[in-house]
């Protein structure tokens, strides 16, 4: 199961999260080390950048709100869908009871759970927005993960809009079991409708994204992009490791690599990433495709080169 | 070769060997024998009772393990005529893990997905013990909308400990080729009747393993995680798997008692390979009933219930 | 070009036509050699059962009419679309004049071209059937074969019929130029409007299939079998072997290869080729569709094992 | 770096380099010279009206295969906007060979299909040349549905030696890849607008090179085999390509004369690698000209007419 390999991954290094209310790991959380090349970088620079360093271009890890609003146009953004919380259906207690592992999350991210979803525009392009948030339990997709995708979708539909999916998680959430797998089924199946109704559907892929998540909702957008440096599978490295007995290729899994595989459309730097969403949008909204060509608000016909 | 015996069923098993032992003794030379071995027998047959009426959820997970459990194949052997194997995924290889088909049960025309364990390792290499490479989420993929281009009901069996995770299956998009699979099985406008006969093991299950009815056997399971890979998350300690099966809620009753089971299928104590025939017969009948249904309903109808049935799933609190 | 590579291989080795009148390498007609396994074979042994080697399996090349014949029910196939005749539109002369080969190709087939379609039964399943003869310029698709199979699919549609194609071919006609490679596209367009209006097509791939056949309405079924021992492929085993340099894998584009790498459904041999093409039928003509689960004429719940 | 001489160029390229010799000389000190060069100059642009005014078929592949000639990549950089190149068949690779992107022509949104051709080695190399593998075709697939759902119009490039004929090529399904491109184009309800800007080599090209219009560049040609292919076949000597290349009707003019192609695009003296910008210009018209015709039938109608167009093409005499 990735998450486990996830959270292995992450024990092992000086790891911190950057927030609007400073860092957890650092002492006074107004300098920060890149994790990448090792610098010491002041906070203030880093987040100013999007939170990619400066020197090396590493994609720090960011919240979902801060994606959000690194994507839509400034104040667009409105929550949908707020005040859904987990009843830990199973009662899960092996190991960590799941009720207090949720309530921890929800006092470290000021979130309900791990996914934010919202009304916003994108360059004006009427969309349905969600990011998914890592710090809240490995941004595993439990029941309300999967309802608010879902609705997202549905709203997305009902109101003619587009969908852009920030997409981060280690998985399924297990201590929901089963209800948490059928999520997979219950997003795609939302994100098939949208795409039946003729309306865009655009992924960008962040790191880390594994699991039920991956398999699901994730990949089944019509343009996907992914951060540069992103981890992205389904089965995580030290399972494929286990499971191969040898050791995984350099790059293995890294958005570079699902490129050259063909499973992704292109990795697309944090900076630039809300003209490429806004660029495929002007492809694939309905109102835009109904603007007829040649039309007023249109460039001439040859922009350079042509004798017409 | 010898019987294949569960962890559990051990103390179990060592009873009958050794009424076995007795029965090839000469009776007639020691007389109190017979009184024995009757003895030994009511003990075999109360705790065989004993053993198989209470499985706990893991000891459930080894039955639905079990080499000599039917499986795919078998039932289509069972119940299914006029079976053209479908094979391939047209792109780059025929998986053998994955099995699809267009077969007849009793008259209804349908195309049958499966999970395709064997019964022995030589079998199980070649099938990569049930655990399909992307080409087999593909090939049922291709074998989805064949049946909903000819309008063919849908019944797939799930048995697989998961998708398999091997480096090449990562870089030819295993998470691609399932999502692939939800999205279409969930638009087919064809009923869909899901039967977990073994193991359902995430992901790899899910992709041919949701629909319009599932019917559970009684030892099947079907699971977000493996027992094992969730006590190694929790634990650390893969021995630990017997909790984490009790806290999965993985069984037959626990998916009926979510709602996501319509129904169970009683298995015969000790386990559906100790009479699979009337095991097969009986998923016959429940498989039957649900397709001619299901067959009653419009296909936008159909769809539509699909859709609300997988909505319907999962449990939260909404505060606003 | 396949064709090439066709022609050379043929070359040689001795190699013999089934015809209802007696095969033109050996001196008598009645006695022929097994490739196979190399005996000596009596003619009429060999027709009796569809010309199977009856000690090695080895299939031997049919004639269309016997092809089609081995599959429809007796007495059910009536020719449709005959008269058509190649133009030799480019006046091709190149080499050996086209005109000649045409010329030469009908006299020993009988023949028009190398497609010969008719509408038939198959185990009472109305369809259109083609099949392609070897014999006439390589099976190789110029004007005429193009035509014929376009039109053999519309009548299908028009009729609603299935469709059955049992097709061997090196390739496009080069001495028809774009127009020859042109019908690969025609083809495939006719199968897919086939397709779309919920009609079946299965193809019987037998040997040799190759180039824009291969690439164009031979592989668009939606159940594909083809014949023990068959080659099939879209590149010639000369040309992939110049381009890889060095040699080709052992079973390379043969029929148990296909089914192994996932292009066909099933090797079928041809003394079984009607029932399981009828089977297939069973599953995918509209009529049969239409007949209810459980209706009078279909046998019982559970044919065995049941307690229902 | 030299510049690329075709093999019938050579004895112009010979007198150009003359010319640059004595260009290199002190005119002041040989006065006749000045003449010289003038009269140099005047033969120079004889040769090069003949040579170039009347070219054979054969020459005519060896422009279309010129390094330097214009391929898709330079196509779309001339004329296209706000490029979202489109990477991946979501299955095996992206593949280089072949190039699909959402773009825009003038206000006109579409999605760009092209086989890949590049200048240098080390770009073709990395491209194989421009022959797609089966993943490149599933690729163009998935633009082409991309397409046909968001209702963009398709505007394709040709410029291939065909298909790649590999080992592995053959083994992933070549001919299926292939085929189900045919299939999809011919059903996708939105116009299709194809370019031949180069090789246009058998069914390689044709899996992306038919629809509602084909624009062929004056100097590229269309080809269900290649010339020396061709050759090879008839006079077992490929050296005797030209009199294939005349034998096959693949130039331009032939495709306008059978009534596959709708168009030529001239090209300037020498090929359009002379003067690549008007060359764009000009395709960039063309192609807005004929989407904007293309735009105003209804997609019923377009279907219809795109088959036609394609059952039209092919002669025969009907004997009955
Ligand atoms: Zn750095
Ligand atoms: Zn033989």
């Amino acid at each position: 199961m990735p998450i486990n390999d996830w959270f292995k991954q992450r024990e092992g290094r000086r790891y911190t999260v950057s927030t609007g209310s400073g860092t957890e790991s650092l002492p006074d959380g107004v300098w920060r080390t890149c994790p990448e090349c090792k610098r010491t970088l002041y906070q203030g620079e880093v987040e100013r950048s999007l939170s990619v360093c400066p020197h090396c271009d590493h994609h720090f890890e960011l919240i979902a709100r801060d994606r959000i609003d690194a994507l839509v146009d400034p104040g667009s953004f409105a929550e949908i869908d707020a005040g859904l919380v987990s009843s830990d259906p199973l009662r899960f207690s092996a190991g960590k009871p799941y009720a207090s592992s949720l309530e921890r999350a929800c006092q470290t991210t000021g979130m309900d759970d791990a996914a934010l979803t919202g009304t916003a525009t994108i360059d004006g392009h009427p969309v349905v927005v969600g990011a998914l948030d890592f710090r809240f339990i490995g941004a595993s997709m439990g029941s309300v993960v999967g309802e608010r995708i879902a609705r997202a979708f549905e709203r997305a539909r009902t109101e003619q809009r587009g969908v852009v999916m920030i997409v981060a998680s280690g998985g399924a959430r297990m201590q929901e079991g089963m209800l948490s797998l059928m999520q997979m089924a219950q997003t795609a199946a939302a994100a098939e409708r949208l795409s039946r109704a003729g309306l865009p559907y655009v992924s960008m892929l962040v790191n880390p994204t594994y699991g039920g998540v991956t398999a699901s909702f994730a990949v089944l957008a019509d343009v996907i992009f992914a951060e540069p440096g992103a981890m992205i599978g389904f089965a995580g490295p030290r399972l494929v490791e286990q499971t191969i007995r040898r050791s995984l290729p350099k790059g293995f899994q890294t958005a570079a690599s699902l490129q050259s595989h063909g499973m992704i459309d292109e990795v697309v730097p944090r900076g630039e990433s809300r003209s490429r969403v806004a660029t495929v949008l002007g492809y694939l909204m309905p109102a835009d495709r109904a603007v007829p060509a040649g039309a007023d608000d249109t460039p001439a016909l040859l922009p350079e080169g042509g004798e017409a | 070769m010898a019987r294949f015996v569960m962890e559990f069923e051990r103390p179990l098993a060592d009873l009958e060997e050794k009424l076995a032992a007795l029965a090839n003794l000469d009776i007639a030379s020691t007389p109190q024998l017979a009184a024995e071995i009757a003895e030994l027998e009511r003990e075999v047959e109360r705790l065989r009772a004993t053993l198989y009426s209470t499985l706990s959820p893991w000891e459930k997970v080894q039955v639905s393990r079990h080499p000599d459990r039917p499986k795919t194949v078998d039932y289509v052997a069972y119940l299914f005529d006029d079976v053209v194997e479908l094979r391939g995924d047209r792109r780059f290889a025929d998986d053998q893990a994955m099995y699809t088909a267009l077969a007849t049960l009793g008259g209804r025309r349908v195309v049958v997905i499966g999970h395709n364990k064997g019964h022995t390792t030589k079998e199980n290499v070649a099938r990569n013990f049930g655990s399909p490479h992307p080409e087999g989420f593909r090939k049922a993929e291709r074998a989805m909308r064949l049946a909903d281009r000819f309008g063919l009901p849908i019944v797939t069996f799930l048995d697989t400990a998961g998708a398999s995770p091997g480096l090449e299956d990562e870089e030819r998009g295993q998470a691609w080729a399932i999502a692939d699979c939800l999205a279409t099985l969930s638009a087919v406008r064809v009923p869909v009747v899901v039967v977990g006969i073994g193991e359902g093991g995430s992901g790899g299950a899910l992709a041919i393993g949701f629909g319009d009815r599932l019917i559970m056997l009684e030892h099947a399971y079907y699971s977000v995680i493996s027992p094992e890979m969730c006590a190694l998350i929790l634990h650390k300690d893969a021995a630990r798997a017997p909790e984490s099966a009790a806290a999965l809620a993985l069984t037959a009753e626990d998916l009926l008692r979510m709602g996501i089971a319509d129904e169970v299928v009683p298995e015969p104590l000790g386990g559906a390979h100790r009479e699979p025939e009337t095991v097969a017969g009986e998923v016959g009948v429940r498989i039957a009933t649900a397709l001619d249904a299901l067959s009653e309903e419009d296909s936008d109808g159909l769809l539509e219930r699909r859709y609300e049935r997988l909505r319907a799933i999962g449990e939260y609190n909404e505060t606003d």
